[in-house]
């Protein structure tokens, strides 16, 4: 049963990820990217990782993906049907797909770690205490840091997107 | 969970130990604070607050330079307290100092709001503080996205400009790319060090001494390996060694002149530590591979960016490339530092020379810029020499110490590379160092025949094509005069710093 | 007593739920739309919706007439009508995503009830046991995360309209559900702090909330809104922000958006927008009720179990449990009536002033509120 | 309920990461670029995830949590340069940014 | 002019809130839900028609029940919208009692579903022949039953009072001699 | 020791960078010009002082005069250790009057911008005292480069014809070959596994482990490719007359006359010691590069010059390949002679140098073809431009005849057929020479010249050019007449006995 869904989430995950890539129209792709966000929550909750399943949803899917939404209809950018990717000669992509290929079965072949009995580790991700302890008291810079990046991204988006008037006056 | 246990790991957090970034922290948050309280005429004053907080913090560290922290780890291990990580804090808050005078001459001409700007750069400047002395692969990660996200707004500041915005655009998706592939490379690091049927397996698999010791008793690990290099790709391209350094160009000139100096300088050196720390102590067991990517990096890095740099004719370009070359040499070092001890001392020193030199070129481009930040010909230097000698001098010593003459600092730094290279065998690479070196000194020299040679005469028809150029003020003055006065006292003597940078 | 139920196949299981899901929500939505023509109709003196009537129960004595003059039918013939009407698709929308919309509205919607309990009843050794169809940890953050989802519809409506006005209507609605789910996932911050107190494992749970709602003692019996007003009142706002109800239906908007982001919708696909809107109230008000109003118990400082006690029910889980229910639903009930009542008290709000309320009122009146309330849970329980 | 290896799970993560990898060479419009990027920050994290469970350590979902913010941050500013930049060009092709050349 | 500054107070804390403004408009509203209804329930309870209302225009009859309208076609042209036509007719000679009058329409409609009520109809009428009544209710199946047509004209307007008797004075007139 | 109360070598290096410094910090002109006669003064007194009392004093190593101060490089065995052997002291000598001579007339040119003139060329001054009073090769390189520097800008701005090209062409050969160099010297630094850049302690070291053969090769032929660079030697010598044609007379006499004579002082003084095998190995193909090249081809085509100032460039570096010749010979007397035809002919260039700007100025050309019978206006220009002239062929009497003829001597030794080739180049030179001095003095004047002159009548070379052109001459006859004064030093250097016992070397505590 696991296992079914496992492979299930995997080929819906990858197909949407695929279909990010290839689909011509922004709109597209970026629903493409929700769904395989979807699909990549799915393989959370299957890892136990509940809290990080939802979180992923809720700022990925919730925020990010809505915004990338957005900026693409408000932009209205049409691939036009001929261009939507670089010009790239078959040589080239057919290296790319080569490595791609290399990269995986290298991957596949001598990256093999054992795995270890999922039921010997503690499924540390379903509490959500854990979560808490650790930022506070380990991460705890971090999450300080984390802050001060939300901060200036903030201020910086509105830097940049803001109408400034009256700046004559300031030098 | 043990309640006791939470509050001994708490109680870790030693906030004493990182107060010179605490204090660029609210100093940050102090500058907004002012900018709502302050009427809209003291406004003037937030960037010398600014300033004059960050000479503070600067003294400050100086004058407690080794704190009881040093030699220890704090915040759980998340940092690693050590004298190069002092000496770079000192290095990232004296760019800082002198990015906001940049900014002061810089920003007069736009229109654009100024506050953010310093705030910015305090932020980023307290967060490449941390990244030079991280010690987890988390802290890494935080920090260096912090920089790197502040750069992305640095970048594309002038958003009035769309050379500024299109650098912005481009940096940023190099960007994110170079930071997927360091976090995956983390990830996989993790991973591999985290499991419990490897020997040497750890719980703290992103402690780099955790990971440094998981390392060495797998020593020929697939996953480490790719992780390996897909970290350091990560790294190079902080640094814009040779396949990253495709950002390099555009980015810096279309970024505003002072955050190009940052980029140039801040950002370079921020990759050079976090580089160092990596490839010396984390990735020591993995030197068969870490050294040959290193150096196969640092020849690419030389000979492009040298011979890229031959052909430009926007100051801004020139230098971006001019700085690619740097990193090459910067990297021949981090290359020699697996073996000779002498080499890290030298990266520093270099470093600092070229932070002096580069902010001595770049603080003459400033002057010289027209509103138009990103279009800063060759040709805008015609007649400098004449008109303004003060800058034309500054700007000759810069370049000089850039391109490694004698007696600038910049040459010292060349020579301690080039030492430590040869000692650690690297030949080839040096080789193609010197010539490098030669083919830099035909750039360099062709900006100064154009402030120096050539003769000025306005054409007749047409105005003037070079922009009007912004008068020295007193502090600029005195900024730009003691950058050149540096470059060449460090060059005669290096005194205490050397001493320290050869006891290593 | 549920014995069976547990012993079907998983699949089985998880489908009847989603049945039982659909089969409650869909009526309830209708009724509440019925309600919010009746509340309107009272609060503007006039009757409301009192013809239709099916014929053969028009012949009940008084009953008849009784739900005649209630509208119940109206109720009936509303939906009936809306789905044998001819669905227009106008030419010039995107086909695909403009029939996705009203589903991916529905979707999210419903699944978040599953992780709302509705109820609860004790247990042989007296712990309540929650009635909920996924007990989850996660609870209120798999609410917030799955209806977050929900943007998607209004982005998905507005843009595949191909029409100026739900364009327009689809930005504002989702610009305006992201700036408020911040304030909102602050303002509840509070309760799960009162609620985690150190050395317990955490939650998120719904049900852990009322719990705690439900211990003895002057604090601990006392609903959250008593104890934590300001956290009540923001969260409350940024409900009605959530649901784009009145005031801040800025997704319909009717004066200057014609109808907002489904202009261009009609009859079921139509209909469907409007469920998805209930039904977002129905949760919405359920998780206030169940984070702030204390649940299923009945009044402040009187749990659930000492009014089975009063009432001697204690020894029948099922007639508690149906209890429960029944006093949870009385309170959404109000939440509900509470929707219709603002809307219309309030006059709606101009969009800077949404964004400002938002971002500049909620969010640091949110963030003070959360520091307030951490300090004072790390004083008391120093 | 684990029974999908690891290898399974890091293979995906790196298929995921490839795939996203690909997009940002070949793609032209930079917001689909910016979409690949992000499938490969996702790809990061699921391979933590997963190492994460089958470790038994906390540190990789922790990570988890600074990589989804780092994120948002991160799409914020980028979507913010790219409308500045779509009202000053009108494209968001990267080929056709080409005001920086020497 | 004097510009007296109106001096207003600021507002205090529990205004700027908005809060106790809103707890006195639920208030408000909550009251109104036990108030009595002000509804009519229509088909049932009628509404008392005012006098002076202007209900559907109609045509009337003089009080010896004959036309008054004598389709001089005022009323179409002074309609704004057009909702008006009249097809103007003789009157066949055998009719002695409208002797004198020369013309009546042949036809008359008003498209109920153009006529915006507004009287002006009425009002230029020479004739006192179109008469604003009150009708209210009007209703139908198709288009076509929107639109009165003459008889049905006359059968809403019925017969109205009249004093002048202008076409018998006219008559009598003509038949004293035409003079004045 | 000496008796003066400082060190001597430092305030020569120091007094001529100090002035610049403070000019740099904006030193009003009339204080510049004042101060800057002291400062082109005091290494001359301090050179002479030295000099006197090169042979009383305390020798280590042959080296008197030696102090050390630290800069803060220990660490890496760099620190500024000065002092003078009998190698250098004729160098440094020489140095100090060039530099005087070059100064004086500096500031009677009243070039443009004077004060900035003033300031490079304190700095190439400086520098050059450096160079031969480092006994620690990294600062013997190091105030080498110091005083490049000066010498590309002055050529840029300052300069003739062609400035621009001439500084860049300038500029890369230099910088290629103190690149080579130094990646000679670093190699050397490394592989002598001392871990020290003084000369001493590195003679000392190598005594003890000398380096492998092909290791001495491999260094010697980099320091001989970078040193030849910067010594012009052919085919690398275009840069050079075309930077002494466009270069201002003052730097032209300083580069010339003195900062050429690096590259050669590095061999005799580096190389010569620590790789005797790594220059034995490259002396032959050395020494026909030098004799076709330097010597037969640049003779030619100074023949072929219509220039002064190229010419006499060219001469330069023609002279430059006797000086090749020399250290290829090697021996004693080979290097002997070289450092007696260096000093030799860095007055003489120098002096010609400064006396063809002293011609430009009355002619306003340097085309020998439009010049003529000047001789009958300024006869005593006239008269010491044929001095210097024949000087510079060689002619006993003047101090290049002996050198001349020492590595004449030692080069018979190594290769009767190259002496005789070299021999050849001395009639080359001389008829350049003589035709020059012929063309410019005797003859009847052209009618460009008649033009010129009309407008503005030549007069005689008057004090403030005669004085630095009377210190060159006077020089150049006191060694002619007095070699002995230079060649005892120079021989008590060179002969292995030089390295005599370690002495304990006193040193300031640090800078």
């Amino acid at each position: 049963m696991a296992q079914i869904l496992f492979y299930a989430f995997a080929l819906f995950t990858l197909a949407c990820a695929v279909g990010v890539v290839v689909n011509k129209n922004a709109v597209n792709a970026a629903m493409c990217l929700l769904l395989a966000l979807v699909g990549v929550a799915g393989l959370f909750v299957q890892l136990d990782a509940y809290l990080l399943a939802f979180l992923l949803l809720l700022v990925y899917a919730g925020a990010v993906v809505a915004l990338f939404l957005f900026i693409v209809m408000l932009l209205d950018t049409k691939d036009t049907a001929s261009r939507g990717f670089r010009k790239v000669s078959t040589f080239a992509s057919v290296f790319a797909l080569g490595l791609l290929a290399t990269g995986v079965s290298a991957f596949a072949l001598r990256g093999r770690l054992t795995t270890p009995n999922p039921n010997l580790a503690a499924a540390v991700g379903t509490d959500l205490k854990h979560y808490a302890y650790q930022l506070f008291t380990t991460y705890l810079l971090p999450v300080q840091v984390i802050g001060f990046l939300l901060l200036i991204a903030m201020l910086g988006v509105i830097v940049l997107s803001k109408r400034w008037e009256g700046l004559d006056d300031i030098k | 969970m043990n309640l006791e246990v939470v509050k001994l790991a708490a109680a870790d957090n030693q906030w004493g130990a990182i107060f010179p970034e605490l204090m660029l922290a609210c100093l940050a948050l102090a500058l907004l604070g002012l900018e709502i309280v302050l009427p809209k005429k003291l406004h003037v004053y937030i960037p010398d607050f600014a300033l004059s907080g960050l000479v503070g913090t600067l003294a400050g560290l100086l004058f407690n330079f080794r704190p009881a922290t040093l030699g220890h780890d704090t915040f759980n291990g998340l940092l690693h307290h050590s004298e190069p990580g002092q000496v770079m804090r000192a290095f990232f808050l004296l760019v800082a100092i002198l990015v906001c005078v940049l900014a002061r001459v810089s920003l007069a001409k736009q229109k654009m709001p100024r506050i953010e700007f310093y705030h910015l750069v305090l932020i980023v400047t307290g967060a490449m503080m941390l990244l030079a002395q991280s010690n987890h692969f988390v802290m890494l990660f935080v920090a260096l996205e912090t920089v790197t996200i502040g750069f992305y707004i640095l970048v594309s500041y002038f958003r009035t400009s769309t050379a500024s915005l299109e650098a912005g655009l481009k940096y940023l998706v190099m960007g994110a790319l170079s930071s997927g592939m360091l976090l995956f490379g983390i990830a996989l690091l993790y991973g591999v060090a985290g499991n419990p049927d490897l020997p040497a397996h750890t719980a703290s698999a992103m402690n780099f001494n955790a990971l440094a010791q998981f390392l060495a008793a797998n020593p020929h690990h697939f996953l480490a390996s790719t992780g390996i290099v897909l970290v350091l790709a990560g790294v190079a391209f902080k640094i814009g060694a040779f396949p990253f350094q495709i950002w390099v160009p555009d980015v810096y000139q279309g970024a505003p002149t002072p955050v190009t100096a940052f980029l140039a300088v801040g950002s370079k050196a921020a990759g050079f530590a976090v580089l160092l720390i990596l490839a010396r102590d984390v990735f020591a067991s993995y030197a068969w591979l870490v050294m040959p990517v290193l150096t196969a990096m640092a020849a690419a890095t030389i000979v492009f960016g040298n011979l890229a740099a031959l052909t430009q004719h926007n100051v801004k370009r020139l230098i971006g490339l001019s700085g690619v070359s740097h990193a090459g040499f910067l990297l021949l070092g981090v290359v020699a530092s697996a073996t000779v001890p002498m080499a890290q001392g030298a990266i520093y020193f270099y470093l600092f020379a070229y932070l002096i030199a580069s902010f001595a070129v770049f603080g003459v481009m400033t002057h010289v810029a027209g509103a138009n930040d990103s279009d800063q010909d060759l040709d805008h230097y015609a007649g400098l020499a004449k008109e303004s000698p003060f800058l034309a001098a500054v700007l000759a010593i810069g370049l000089g110490s850039l391109a490694g003459i004698p007696p600038l600092a910049g040459f010292m730094g060349k020579l301690f590379i080039f030492i430590s290279a040869f000692q650690g065998g690297a030949r080839w690479l040096l080789a193609l160092a010197a010539a490098g070196v030669v083919i830099s000194i035909y750039y360099y020299f062709g900006w100064i025949k154009a402030a120096f040679f050539e003769q000025w005469t306005p054409p007749a028809d047409t105005a003037d094509p070079r922009p009007a150029r912004t008068p020295v003020s007193f502090v600029s003055g005195l900024t730009l005069g003691s950058l050149a006065l540096a470059s060449v006292l460090l060059g005669f003597y290096q005194g205490p710093l050397g001493q320290w940078l050869t006891m290593k | 007593m549920f014995d069976f139920f547990f012993q079907l196949h998983p699949v089985i299981q998880g489908l009847a739920k989603g049945l039982a899901v659909i089969m409650v929500i869909f009526p309830l939505a209708g009724a509440c739309s019925l309600a919010e023509r009746k509340v309107s109709a009272w609060m503007q003196g006039r009757p409301g919706p009192n013809r239709a009537i099916v014929p053969w129960i028009a012949w009940i004595p008084f009953l008849g007439v009784f739900l005649q003059k209630l509208g119940v039918f109206h109720l009936m013939s509303d939906g009936g009508k809306l789905l044998f009407k001819e669905e227009p698709v106008p030419g010039h929308v995107n086909k695909f995503y403009f029939i996705l919309a009203p589903a991916l509205a529905i979707m999210p919607a419903f699944t978040t009830v599953a992780v709302v309990p509705f109820g609860a009843y004790f247990d042989a050794a007296g712990a309540a046991i929650p009635l909920v169809l996924a007990n989850v940890d996660i609870g209120l953050l798999a609410v917030f995360a799955v209806s977050s989802l929900g943007i998607y519809s209004l982005i998905l409506a507005g843009w595949a309209s191909n029409s100026k006005y739900p364009f327009l209507g689809s930005i504002r609605a989702s610009a305006q559900l992201i700036s408020y789910e911040l304030a909102m996932t602050m303002s509840v911050i509070p309760v799960f702090l009162w609620i985690n107190a150190p050395g317990q494992p955490g939650t998120m749970s719904l049900a852990k909330a009322v719990e705690f709602q439900s211990l003895p003692g002057f604090w601990g019996g006392s609903w959250f809104i008593v104890l934590m007003p300001i956290s009540a009142l923001i969260f409350l706002i940024s409900l009605f922000a959530e649901t784009n109800r009145h005031p801040f239906d800025m997704a319909e908007s009717e004066s200057d958006l014609v109808g907002g982001f489904h202009t261009e919708y009609g009859a079921f696909k139509w209909s469907l927008f409007f469920v998805a809107e209930y039904s977002h109230m129905i949760i919405g008000s359920g998780v206030f009720v169940l984070l702030f109003l204390g649940g299923w118990n009945p009044l402040p400082w009187v749990p659930l179990s000492t009014a089975a006690q009063l009432l001697g029910i204690t020894g029948l889980p099922l007639v508690v449990g149906v209890l429960s229910i029944v006093i949870f639903l009385a309170k959404v009930v109000a939440m509900i009536f509470f929707f219709m009542w603002v809307r219309w008290t309030v006059p709606r709000f101009r969009y800077d002033q949404i964004m400002k309320l938002g971002w500049q009122k909620l969010l640091p009146l949110s963030i003070a509120n959360l520091l307030f309330y951490a300090i004072a849970i790390a004083v008391i329980q120093k | 309920m684990t029974t999908a290896t690891l290898n399974d799970y890091v293979l995906l993560s790196a298929v995921l990461f490839a795939i996203g990898f690909f997009g940002v060479l070949l793609r032209r419009n930079t917001l689909v670029i910016f979409m690949s990027l992000e499938l490969m920050l996702v790809a990061s994290t699921l391979a933590l995830v997963a190492f994460s469970r089958f470790n038994g350590t906390m540190d990789g979902n922790v990570f988890v949590f600074f990589i989804l913010t780092v994120a948002a941050a991160e799409v914020a500013v980028g979507l913010a340069i790219i409308v500045a930049l779509f009202r000053k060009r009108h494209t968001v092709q990267v080929d056709e940014l080409n005001t920086l050349k020497n | 002019m004097a510009v007296i500054p109106l001096e207003r107070k600021p507002l205090t804390f529990a205004e700027r809130t908005y809060l106790p403004q809103i707890a006195s408009g639920l208030w408000t509203t909550f009251k109104h839900i036990f108030q009595p209804q002000v509804t009519l329930s229509y088909p049932e309870q009628r509404p008392a028609i005012p006098p002076g209302y202007r209900g559907v225009p109609t045509l009337v009859r003089d009080p010896n029940g004959r036309e008054k309208c004598v389709s001089c076609q005022l009323c179409e042209f002074v309609c704004p919208p057009k909702a008006i036509r009249i097809t103007p007719g003789e009157i066949p000679a055998d009719q002695a009692d409208r002797a004198h009058v020369e013309k009546a329409p042949q036809a008359f409609d008003i498209d109920m579903l153009r006529c915006i009520y507004c009287g002006l109809c009425q009002e230029v009428c020479p004739e006192e022949a179109i008469f604003l009544q009150n009708q209210y209710s009007l209703s139908g199946y198709t288009r076509e039953e929107m639109v009165n047509h003459k008889d049905k004209l006359y059968e809403l307007g019925g017969t109205l009072p009249d004093q002048h008797y202008k076409w018998d004075q006219k008559k009598t007139a003509a038949e004293h001699g035409n003079t004045h | 020791m000496s008796q003066l109360p400082f060190d001597p070598l430092l305030l020569s290096i120091a007094a001529p960078l100090a002035l610049a410094l403070a000019i740099a910090l904006g030193l009003p002109k009339r204080w510049s010009v004042l101060l800057a006669y002291g400062a082109f003064a005091i290494p001359v007194l301090m050179a002479l002082h030295v000099w006197f009392h090169f042979g009383d004093v305390a020798k280590d190593h042959g080296y008197a005069f030696l102090t050390r101060y630290s800069t803060g490089l220990d660490g890496l065995g760099i620190g500024l250790k000065l002092g003078l052997n009998g190698i250098s002291l004729p160098l440094f000598v020489l140095a100090a009057l060039v530099g005087l001579a070059a100064g004086l007339y500096a500031i009677q040119s009243g070039a443009e911008r004077l004060k900035i003139y003033l300031m490079l060329l304190l700095i190439m001054q400086g520098g050059l005292m450096g160079v031969f009073a480092s006994v620690d090769v990294f600062f013997f390189y190091f105030f080498h480069e110091l005083a490049l520097i000066p010498t590309f800008i002055m050529v840029g701005v300052w300069g003739g014809r062609d400035r621009s090209y001439a500084a860049m062409k300038l500029t890369i050969y230099l910088t290629l070959g103190a690149m080579v160099s130094l990646l000679g010297l670093i190699m050397l630094y490394v592989k002598s596994g001392a871990q020290t850049f003084d000369l001493i302690a590195l003679r000392d070291h190598l005594a003890a482990h000398p380096l492998g053969a092909t290791l001495q090769h491999n260094i010697a032929g980099l320091l001989l490719f970078g040193l030849g660079v910067l010594v012009s030697l052919w085919p690398l010598h275009t840069w050079a007359p075309l930077g002494y044609g466009a270069a201002p007379s003052s730097a032209a006499m300083l580069h010339a006359g003195v900062l050429k004579k690096f590259g050669l002082y590095g061999l005799i003084q580096i190389a010569l010691p620590l790789l005797p095998d790594g220059l034995a190995h490259w002396s032959h193909p050395l020494a026909w590069l030098a004799v076709i090249g330097n010597i037969l081809i640049v003779g030619l085509i100074t023949i072929a010059q219509r220039d002064l100032k190229q010419m006499i460039g060219y001469s330069s570096v023609m002279h430059m390949g006797y000086a090749f010749l020399g250290i290829a010979a090697g021996g004693i007397i080979g290097p002997g002679g070289v450092v007696l035809l260096m000093v030799a002919h860095g007055l003489s260039v120098a002096l010609l140098f400064l006396l063809a700007t002293a011609i430009y100025h009355r002619t306003q050309t340097f085309a020998m073809d439009e010049m003529g019978g000047l001789a009958q206006k300024t006869p005593v220009l006239a008269a010491f431009f044929v001095a210097a002239t024949l000087a510079s062929i060689g002619l006993p009497g003047f101090a290049n005849f002996w050198g001349e003829l020492a590595i004449f001597v030692a080069l018979w030794k190594f290769s009767p057929l190259i002496t005789a080739l070299a021999v050849a180049g001395v009639v080359i030179s001389a008829v350049y020479g003589l035709r020059s001095a012929a063309r410019v003095f005797f003859g009847p004047s052209t009618e460009a010249l008649a033009k010129v002159t009309a407008a503005r009548p030549p007069a005689d070379l008057g004090w403030p050019e005669k004085i630095p052109a009377l210190i060159l001459l006077a020089a150049l006859l006191f060694v002619g007449f007095w070699p002995k004064s230079l060649t005892g030093p120079i021989n008590a250097a060179l002969t292995p006995a030089a390295a005599a016992p370690a002495r304990v070397v006193p040193s300031a505590p640090s800078l």
